[in-house]
């Protein structure tokens, strides 16, 4: 099979899969939509607004993911020093956190009617506002860090340890929790999913996936290209200036 | 001269937008900070609603002087700064010029991002609205009154902590009437004008005088 | 227009590093500071520039109009840079040329960019300063001399770094400015070839 | 081999101890920070008795984090590093001995200063002891997880509050079950000896973890 | 001992800065490599002190009695001193003589104190680096190859900010380590009167 992590191959790759991959996110998005606005019933205490958590859960599901999409590319980067493990790292912090900023905006929105109030420092969903505050400090650390490849290693580090700490993150803040009376007598998730409701769910969730492939797939792209473009000049650059040094060069 | 100006202030911009300018650090740590709070004080939403606009203003206030560390430290180390002591630029200006710069790169987001952590500690709308006029009005005191601390530990290379050591006592003013001036609870907004105006007054009178201190600090550490 | 330096005394670390110390410059005169370790000759250029007091003596401008600061009519180019390892060279060049503008006119200055193709740097112009090599970044720093035209040329072991070629191509644009009527103090532990430049020796 | 890890210690404490080595920055930062709480929150001695505790991790976590950047940035730009890495001495136990060292001159300090300062947040003497104790065995994990922030940012001038950033987030845990041990209110010793425990198995963790991802991230930052 | 480099790449930034480079050197041996700025000299340093990553090739001690790393046997100093501004002369090359000094023996080293006498800065021994000039800082730096022995100099630049007698001591210096079965390689853009040392011309 050809080297997928050779990043000329990939870019071909995605030339050729990215089109169909990008039909089938928005023809299964209109489907999820339609389940949604014509299916799915409203649900009987919570009303219309239980349509969000169509948008809900699935970023929910996804901040995840992408965390551990970005902490493969992290191993790749550290194990194998692939670009390409750089680029996708590099793409996917962004992403991750704008999916977990929607699981966090709808979860709010919900909230409002749910609770009454915007926010409960409830610990499932104060676990989800660490992890989008790792995915903004990764994303200072790529824009600090100036050299593409210094900055891909230092962030693979940081990956990796937040995914080591995470899960006694989850713990810690699920035992802070218990600890104080709890904050609000609403629990997230809400009623049981009825099947009617699972369906478009599901649909919602695979439709989701894709899009974050889609976009990872583009962003990697323009990453490689960007790295191209810096190296080029460069050297463009050097080769343009060892003749001037050569002409002056002393006969030795 | 104007012309001088301009190109200082643009330079700054460009420094702080290049890849390595790190200019949102600033903001995500005053996320970071606010968010930490309830982990330590307990999820209790009435108690964070009291100390809510403590929380906000101490959170700014941290992320404002320690992001002051490399205002002048960076053209110090690379020798900018000598270079333009041989300008015929007023050093004061220069001073003005970095440190508007400084403010719209690193405080003013925080005005913008703080009422969006109010909601986190169930302040209402009213609330909002103040702690963000007060923050408004009172950041440019604490970056103007902190660039002090920071011109006098240009040469060191400790920087950030240092500086907050030596301002933060001065920027307890701006805390008291910024806090009591965002305060929630109190209805009437008497309570609110006074304090405001007297933030405003901080900041006017930092604008008049840290100009001068701070250029005198940097002569002093060029030697 | 003279560089008067009047028994000039400068103190570090409360030692006196220079004591008694008098030379005049007139125009298209060139001072090569020489002498050990430690000898004083950054300490000089410092002097000079107008970064370090004087504990005794003075340093003027004769003749000028009306009397300036060295520091203003000097370039001052040190061990450092003084230029942003995040812009790029031109971006670099531009500002220095911006603010060291100087009012009283005076001889017209190269832009950012010839100033950077004669010194042999145009096509590194658009790479940020942090990419380049140890004397790609001090080439930079002395294109800054010729952005913005000042008479008096403040040099720290200009040399430093720089390859055969860059050496030249600085040996020639030093000279120019001398037969335009500029003045050079610079410090340097090699030889400088500057046809009748005079020599100081600082010692201990 | 233990002669070059002795030396290497030695060699640390003089540098915090000389002028400019700026070990006590950290101690008066958390003086003051600890100090301007009660500006922000109000004189009400009962509320600020309920936060006490958390008032005073909150402080020691900034300090100590913030007190990291130069831990390997001052060796990385000087080329000490280099020159370490020429060294037979694993990277490992260099970095061991500068966190040890690092934790000696600032972190312990804070330890001692602490209690004293929690009198003035009308703790008692049974919290004082509680929140020496949690202090005592959380900060070397604070330390430990700090320095490998500090390390991934040792190429970068602008440390302090990027390291802040990246491992705030990570010391969470610490804090809660800091927090949770030192917190005053809850009288009985059992409801202490859980979250102490954690709290020594979270610092030995770190200590086990830590050096290895430090030195990676110095070998990798040093290319 | 020998100092075995096959054809080895290094990458900076993604690109090749050295490709296809093979050298042998024999005790006694050096190395000196010039070429313009930018050509990969420092990075070539860099390399053989295990810095920088290999892309491809490999260098080798070959006939250590079990093999070993360059970077154990070499002296790496590069544009940066490694001496801590706050802490004496004194102080600095005692931390690196024991840090550095290395277990399979090997020739004994100087004293701090004497290394320092031999590069002329006894006087300066005991006051902190940061108020010593550029020169003086460098000697402080080159003195540590006199407090561990190690059979390999990786030298960058070597002579920048000597002055005269600071260069022929440090000439000296070298020549003595190369009669004693040294091996020398380093980089610079002046010249080092090394008899018989071999040339490495690096280009873009
Ligand atoms: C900002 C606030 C919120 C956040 C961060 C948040 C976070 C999450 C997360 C992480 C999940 C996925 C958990 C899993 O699949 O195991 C989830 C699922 C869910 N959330 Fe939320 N949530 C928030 C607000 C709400 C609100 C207000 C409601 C409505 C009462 C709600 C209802 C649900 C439901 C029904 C599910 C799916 C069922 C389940 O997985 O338990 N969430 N939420
Ligand atoms: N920042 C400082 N504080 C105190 N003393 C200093 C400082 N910098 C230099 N000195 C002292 O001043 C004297 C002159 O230093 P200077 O840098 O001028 O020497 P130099 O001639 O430039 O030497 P070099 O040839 O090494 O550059 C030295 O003895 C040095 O110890
Ligand atoms: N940290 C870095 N990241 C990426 N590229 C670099 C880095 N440092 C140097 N380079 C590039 O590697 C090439 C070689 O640099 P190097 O410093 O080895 O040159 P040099 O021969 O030492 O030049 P000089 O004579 O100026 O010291 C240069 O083109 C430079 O642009
Ligand atoms: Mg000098
Ligand atoms: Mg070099």
């Amino acid at each position: 099979m050809p080297n997928i992590a050779n990043p000329t191959i990939f870019l071909s790759l995605v030339r050729r899969v990215l089109p169909w991959v990008t039909a089938l996110t928005v023809a299964l998005l209109l489907v999820g939509v339609y389940l949604i606005f014509f299916i799915a019933p409203p649900d009987y205490q919570q009303g219309e607004s239980v349509k969000i958590m169509y948008l809900h859960v699935p970023a929910a599901w996804l901040s995840l993911f992408i965390y551990i999409v970005m902490s493969a590319a992290a191993l790749g980067t550290l194990v194998w020093r692939h670009p390409l493990a750089d680029a996708a790292q590099k793409a996917a912090a962004p992403l991750g956190a704008a999916f977990t900023f929607v699981c966090l905006a709808t979860g709010s929105l919900w909230g409002k009617p749910m609770w009454g109030t915007w926010w409960v420092w409830d610990a499932r969903l104060t676990s989800v506002l660490v992890l989008f505050l790792i995915y903004l400090a990764l994303i200072a650390l790529w824009e600090a860090i100036e050299e593409p490849g210094r900055a891909a290693r230092a962030a693979a580090i940081m990956t990796l340890v937040g995914a080591v700490n995470l899960p006694i993150i989850k713990f810690s803040v699920d035992w802070w929790n218990t600890l104080h009376q709890p904050a609000s007598v609403f629990r997230v998730g809400g009623p049981a999913i009825a099947a009617s409701m699972l369906l478009p769910l599901l649909v919602m969730a695979l439709a989701a996936t894709l899009l974050f492939l889609t976009l990872h797939m583009m962003a990697i792209r323009n990453e490689i290209l960007r790295r191209r473009l810096r190296r080029l000049t460069i050297l463009a650059a050097e080769q343009s200036d060892a003749p001037a040094y050569a002409a002056a060069e002393p006969a030795r | 001269m104007g012309g001088a100006l301009a190109a200082q202030f643009r330079r700054e911009l460009k420094i702080a937008r290049r890849s390595g300018g790190g200019a949102s650090t600033g903001a995500v740590f005053f996320l970071v900070l606010a968010a930490i709070f309830p982990f330590a004080v307990g999820p209790d939403l009435n108690l964070l609603a009291r100390i809510g606009p403590a929380i906000l203003w101490i959170a700014v206030l941290l992320s404002t002087l320690l992001g002051l560390d490399r205002l002048f430290q960076a053209d110090y180390e690379d020798g900018s700064l000598d270079v333009m002591l041989t300008g015929e630029m007023p050093l004061e200006l220069i001073v003005l010029v970095k440190c508007a710069a400084h403010w719209l790169t690193t405080a003013l987001p925080l005005v913008f991002v703080a009422p969006l952590f109010g909601l986190a500690l169930a302040q209402d709308g009213a609330a909002l609205v103040r702690v963000t006029l007060s923050l408004l009005v009172g950041t440019p005191a604490l970056t103007l009154i902190g660039a002090i601390g920071a011109a006098a530990t240009v040469s060191l290379r400790r920087g950030g902590l240092l500086i907050a050591v030596l301002v933060l006592p001065l920027t307890i003013p701006v805390l008291i009437f910024g806090v009591s001036a965002a305060g929630a609870g109190l209805a009437d907004p008497v309570r609110f004008a006074a304090p405001f105006a007297i933030l405003c007054a901080l900041s006017l009178a930092a604008l008049a005088g840290a100009p001068f201190a701070v250029a005198a600090a940097l002569r002093y550490g060029g030697e | 227009m003279r560089l008067e330096v009047s028994d000039v005394r400068v103190e570090r670390g409360g030692r006196r590093v220079l004591d008694g110390l008098s030379f005049v410059l007139a125009p298209g005169n060139a001072l090569i500071v020489t002498g050990p370790n430690g000898a004083g000759k950054s300490t000089l250029l410092r002097a000079l520039a107008g970064l370090l007091p004087l504990a005794a003596g003075r340093i003027a401008i004769v003749g000028a109009d009306h009397a300036l600061p060295c520091r203003e009519v000097a370039h001052y180019v040190g061990h450092a840079d003084a230029n942003k390892a995040s812009l790029t060279a031109n971006e670099n060049l531009a500002f220095w040329a911006a603010s060291l503008a100087s009012q009283q006119g005076g001889r017209s200055a190269l832009q950012p960019a010839e100033a950077l193709a004669s010194s042999g740097l145009q096509r590194l112009a658009d790479l940020p300063v942090s990419v380049l090599s140890a004397g790609q970044r001090r080439r930079v720093a002395l294109a800054r001399l010729l952005v913005a035209s000042r008479p008096i040329w403040l040099l720290d072991e200009p040399m430093t770094a720089l390859d055969a070629a860059s050496q030249t191509r600085l040996g020639d644009q030093m000279r120019r400015h001398l037969d335009q009527g500029g003045i050079i103090v610079a410090a340097t532990h090699g030889t400088l070839d500057l046809s009748d430049a005079r020599h100081l020796e600082l010692r201990h």
